[in-house]
């Protein structure tokens, strides 16, 4: 209600609570209770971030991040929005097809990194098959897990105001497990980031993932830091993004979203 | 007469919603005996609900104040619960009957005392033989039994209860209202009943107490001078009964 | 006599043919292109100087350089995205062990006593003076089964101290200095530059590892694919060529040199001042690679067997 | 509506949580193929015969077993502790907007942290042992967790809550005996995403920092070519995955054996 209003605007308490973080962390550097050679304070790390920006390499690799996330969650959805519907829906599909999948799923994403660079080299593509296998699950189980939770008597609703099963597909069941997808989808995304981070840090030298290693060789921890930061701020933007986006779409299904 | 179980006086509740503040209810004066049957009628949207939820404490009065036992009601009083309509939400679905039951009393009570009060409880509601059951496997009927024991369980000296048996199909609702007022007499208990059924409020109701308006205001507290021993048949057709359901619905505005 | 006459005259528009075509080849020179890949660390400045200076172009390559993070990927990569990648002896040993067809072409820095680059670093107050106290310690490596720590394994074995007793875990270089410091691990394999900022932080070098294989011992190198090797010698010539000719100016133009590495590695300018040039060296021979082979096979890292003729392209 | 209990719904839920064998079948006729199509000793596709072998290999070393032993033990701690770490964030923000709204970029900021670049930070203030690779695990795998349950007890019916506050439950009482009840199958749905996920990272740390455990037999396997061994390593985490995962859903099952049948999460 009265917190509706206060969504729309600028989050000052989260701002607060990242700040004083901060300020405890300028202060142990400063008064020498962190000491470390890679551990610089946050002033240097906002001057390191300055320098990036000013010389525009932070904007051109935060840019190459951007498109692989968008690139590889892209891909991941429609694998694994495709395959959770066949898995949800068909439950020959789940008989023959739920077990492999199962044991596809712990398996972990950067042990296909040497396999994609045998395949495609340091490239995108390297990075794309890094980020996409594991960002697939979280949005395939919960879209499996939507279809299986929607109400049997829902069908039964379509069915009585005569539509066709793909119009009950349509206009009933989809929408009745769209919450499940979008918060599986939102998991996914963070994973992307995550992963395209990974993936940039093992295979694909480009972007901010890429930025962290280089500045680490380099010696520079304050860069370093700062593209770490710029990560960890993209994933903030990204997410109150995907909460924009979904709000305005679907407004039933974000009711309920942090 | 003895002192009132509940007082209102000239209470009125004010929620700020989406659009700004609005008065929903406003100078609400009742007194509430003890165990009598107190009916609130009203067409949907005069704050019935609020009302409820004000006398329940689960609601501050923005003006005016609410007595328990002469004490001004500042949180959920002691001894005063809620039946809710939607009974599907109000149960612990992972629970039991029993468990259900027991869910207000066995923090407070020894587990011997709670065990009893719980087999009485469901006894009264002739729910004994489903006790191990999960709520999602019973009818609504019994759902809302199952509710109605919880309440008891906690021998409350008042029960307010809104709507419990709006969902409920004819059959269920008239045993259900036999039920209340058979424990009525067995337990002293005091009832807030509230429904938009004119009829149900007529048959139950000691008094008839009329909610009207935006915000809603007690327009009539109507005495119903009917045969304490009610008969779902019989009581329903006598003319007196018909005059207060014709009475009731003129000042409702169904004319 | 008619088959004289025949190869007389082959013979003849032989020498004919050629007299025409090499002085067309001489005036419009056709580059040659060829895709490499290197890792941000001095080492490979020989490279960049070749492609900086003009010396690939001199000996008519045309050399696109990428950079890569992980050395120990690279292998896998030859002949299908880069003709020439970065390796080390573990790791074209263990490459062909496990059947990729992979061969050393050119060789780029060698660890020699006069010039060592890598050092086993502990802290000062930490009692830990020879081989014998490292037994049962923790050891950071930038790689477990890399070049640096099997030298390691092979110096402790070598001094009587069962390799096996020794922790490893791996540590980007950069981070060794910190860690060492907040005493989480108790020695570090450390690389210049690395080493200059870990002895000005106080700590003490215990050996160079690498030193125990030999007096002068090959480190990292070029490898390329076996059978693009074969085909493609003059390349491979032309390669080392130019690479030689990028290791003399290093050492005539030190200065300009230390700005090429700046422009590559990105490193501050106080580091790149105070960065030791290793001993960089074109020439390598089966010899060189044999040597680690058998320090793979002394610290039980190695059970086939591999002949080190058929590790190094001729 | 009442009286449509399946006679056994125990037991009949239980089966049904239970993916079945036949779902192998596809990832048999790969491997078969696999098999068949490669003859020769690739280094990088080796067939499936040449990754049994490597297992084989790998256990004869006497390695295997600790490193799995060493991995089994952070996963199912890291499990434990990403779960309740998750379920008690997540109701934390789920009850308060306002809390909701302090701590979510903080959260949202750690969530983007990749591995690589928080473990030298997590190996500096923690050491190289199991702490720091608890730390990572349940920093990274906890957010499924964290965000179904937050987005559940959102979603808890007033009237619940109104039931809640009319029985006089305290703070910790409204939590223990309705909210974390009521959510409990999103807890489960977000526990069995989270599952992979701590496989997945307990690995990661150990390929990232060679601590002992699968995962730095599968970069050593890597890093000597032993593709085969690689291979066999990764089937060997799909079906522990696999069984693991079973084992989750008949815990999952028996709990929710009391829930209405529509929520439980496939």
């Amino acid at each position: 209600m009265a917190d509706q209003a206060r969504r729309s605007g600028i989050n000052w308490a989260g701002l607060a609570v990242l700040l004083a973080l901060l300020v405890v962390w300028e202060a142990s550097v400063r008064f020498g209770l962190i000491a470390f050679e890679f551990v610089p304070a946050p002033s240097s790390i906002a001057a390191g971030a300055i320098r990036l920006s000013r010389e525009g390499i932070l904007f051109t690799d935060l840019l190459h991040t951007l498109m692989s996330i968008a690139m590889g969650w892209g891909i991941a959805m429609v694998i694994g929005i495709s395959i959770g519907l066949l898995l949800g829906f068909s439950s020959i599909a789940r008989k023959f097809g739920l077990a492999s999948v199962e044991i596809l799923r712990p398996m972990p994403g950067i042990a296909f990194a040497p396999l994609g660079l045998l395949l495609f080299g340091f490239s995108l593509q390297t990075e794309l098959v890094v980020t996409v296998l594991p960002t697939i699950w979280p949005v395939m189980i919960n879209t499996m897990g939507g279809v299986a939770n929607i109400h049997p008597r829902l069908t039964d609703v379509g069915q009585t105001l005569r539509l066709s099963p793909t119009e009950i597909v349509r206009h009933l069941l989809l929408p009745a497990a769209l919450p499940s997808i979008i918060v599986g989808a939102r998991i996914s995304l963070s994973l992307a980031l995550v992963m395209a981070i990974v993936a940039e840090i093992v295979g694909n030298p480009a972007g901010l993932g890429y930025g962290i290693v280089r500045e680490q060789q380099a010696m520079n921890p304050d860069l370093m830091f700062a593209y770490i930061a710029v990560v960890g701020i993209l994933g903030i933007v990204l997410n109150a993004g995907v909460l924009a986006v979904t709000t305005v779409l679907w407004p039933a299904s974000t009711r309920s979203m942090a | 007469m003895s002192d009132p179980v509940f007082e209102c006086r000239s209470a009125s509740v004010t929620l700020s919603l989406s659009g700004g503040a609005r008065p929903i209810i406003s100078d609400i004066n009742l007194d509430i005996q003890q165990a009598e049957f107190l009916s609130i009628v009203g067409p949907s949207g005069t704050g019935k609900t609020t009302l409820l939820r004000m006398l329940g404490g689960l609601l501050h009065p923005t003006s005016g104040e609410v007595r328990v036992n002469g004490a001004i009601l500042t949180g959920p009083p002691e001894g005063v619960v809620i039946v809710f309509q939607d009974y599907a939400n109000a149960l612990l679905q992972w629970r039991t009957v029993a468990a259900n039951v027991a869910f207000g009393i066995e923090r407070k009570l020894p587990a011997k005392e709670c065990t009893d009060r719980v087999n009485a409880a469901l006894d009264l509601v002739g729910l004994s033989r489903r006790a191990e059951d999960y709520p999602w496997q019973l009818s609504g009927g019994m759902q809302q039994r199952v509710q109605i024991a919880r309440a008891l369980a906690l021998r409350p000296a008042v029960m307010l209860m809104d709507e419990p048996f709006a969902a409920l199909d004819a059959m269920t609702k008239a045993g259900l209202q036999d039920e209340l007022l058979r424990l009525r007499d067995q337990t002293r208990t005091s009832f807030v009943f509230i429904t938009h059924d004119i009829e149900e409020a007529v048959y139950l109701g000691d008094r008839v107490a009329v909610l009207k308006g935006s915000p809603g205001r007690i327009e009539d507290i109507v005495k119903i001078e009917l045969p304490s021993l009610r008969d779902q048949i019989s009581t329903r057709q006598m003319p007196e009964f018909l005059a207060y359901r014709y009475g009731l619905h003129k000042a409702i505005g169904h004319g | 006599m008619k088959f004289r006459f025949w190869a007389l005259i082959t013979a003849g528009l032989g020498i004919a043919l050629s007299a025409i075509v090499v002085p067309v080849r001489a005036q419009a020179p056709k580059l040659v292109t060829v895709r490499a890949a290197y890792i941000p660390v001095v080492t490979w400045l020989p490279a960049w100087v070749a492609k900086e200076k003009g010396f690939f172009t001199k000996h008519g390559l045309d050399v696109s350089l990428t950079v890569a993070q992980n050395l120990s990927l690279l292998p896998g990569t030859v002949g299908r995205q880069f003709e020439f990648v970065p390796s080390t002896a573990t790791d074209l040993i263990k490459a062909v062990a496990g059947g990729l067809d992979v061969v050393a072409v050119s060789g780029e820095v060698f660890e020699t006593e006069d010039n060592a680059s890598t050092y086993v670093m502990v802290r000062k107050d930490s009692g830990i003076k020879s081989a014998k106290d490292l037994a049962g310690k923790l050891i950071a490596t930038p790689t477990t089964g890399g070049v640096i720590h099997v030298a390691t394994l092979y110096w402790l074995k070598k001094n009587g101290v069962d390799p096996a007793s020794i922790r490893a875990v791996e540590v980007p270089f950069p981070n060794m200095a910190d860690q060492l410091k907040a005493k989480r691990v108790d020695a570090v394999e450390s690389l210049e530059p690395f080493v200059g900022a870990l002895k000005a932080a106080g700590n003490v070098q215990l050996t160079a590892p690498l030193l125990s294989a030999g007096k002068e011992v090959v480190f990292p190198f070029w490898i390329s694919s076996g059978e693009w090797a074969k085909g493609n010698k003059s390349t491979i010539t032309a390669w080392k060529a130019s690479l030689d000719d990028a290791m003399a100016f290093i050492k005539q133009n030190p200065d300009e040199a230390r700005q090429i590495l700046a422009q590559y590695t990105k490193l501050p300018e106080a580091v790149v001042k105070a960065t030791p040039f290793p001993t960089y060296r074109t020439a390598i021979t089966a010899k060189d690679i044999e040597v680690w082979a058998n320090v793979l096979r002394e610290v039980g890292q190695l059970t086939t067997t591999v002949d080190p003729q058929k590790l190094v392209a001729h | 509506m009442s009286q449509r209990l399946p006679k056994f719904p125990f037991l009949g839920r239980l089966l049904m949580q239970l993916p079945s064998p036949l779902g192998v079948l596809p990832l048999i006729a790969v491997l078969i193929v696999w098999q068949i199509l490669q003859k020769g000793n690739s280094p990088y596709f080796p067939p499936p015969s040449a990754w049994w072998s490597g297992i084989v290999q790998s256990a004869a070393t006497g390695k295997l077993l600790p490193a799995c032993l060493a991995s089994l033990q952070t996963i199912l701690v890291g499990m434990v502790l990403a779960t309740a770490a998750g379920v008690m964030l997540g109701v934390l923000i789920g009850l308060s907007r306002r809390t909701a709204r302090a701590l979510g970029p903080l959260l949202e900021f750690c969530r983007a942290m990749p591995p690589p670049a928080i473990v030298p930070l997590a190996i500096l203030f923690l050491g190289y042992d199991e702490r720091m690779k608890l730390t990572i695990v349940v920093i990274s795998a906890m957010w499924p967790i964290l965000l179904n349950t937050a987005s559940a007890i959102q979603r808890i019916h007033p009237i619940l809550l109104d039931v809640a506050t009319s029985f006089h439950l305290s703070f910790y009482e409204r939590i223990r005996f309705v909210a974390i009840p009521s959510v409990m199958p999103s807890i489960l749905l977000g526990v069995r995403i989270a599952l992979p996920l701590t496989i997945v990272l307990t690995l990661l740390v150990e390929i990232l920092t060679s601590i002992e455990g699968v995962g730095a037999l599968m970069i050593t396997a890597q890093r000597n070519f032993q593709s085969g061994q690689l291979y066999g390593l990764l089937v060997l985490v799909g079906l522990f995955g696999f069984f693991l995962n079973t084992v989750f859903s008949m815990i999952q099952a028996i709990i929710l054996r009391r829930w209405p049948p529509r929520s439980i999460p496939a």
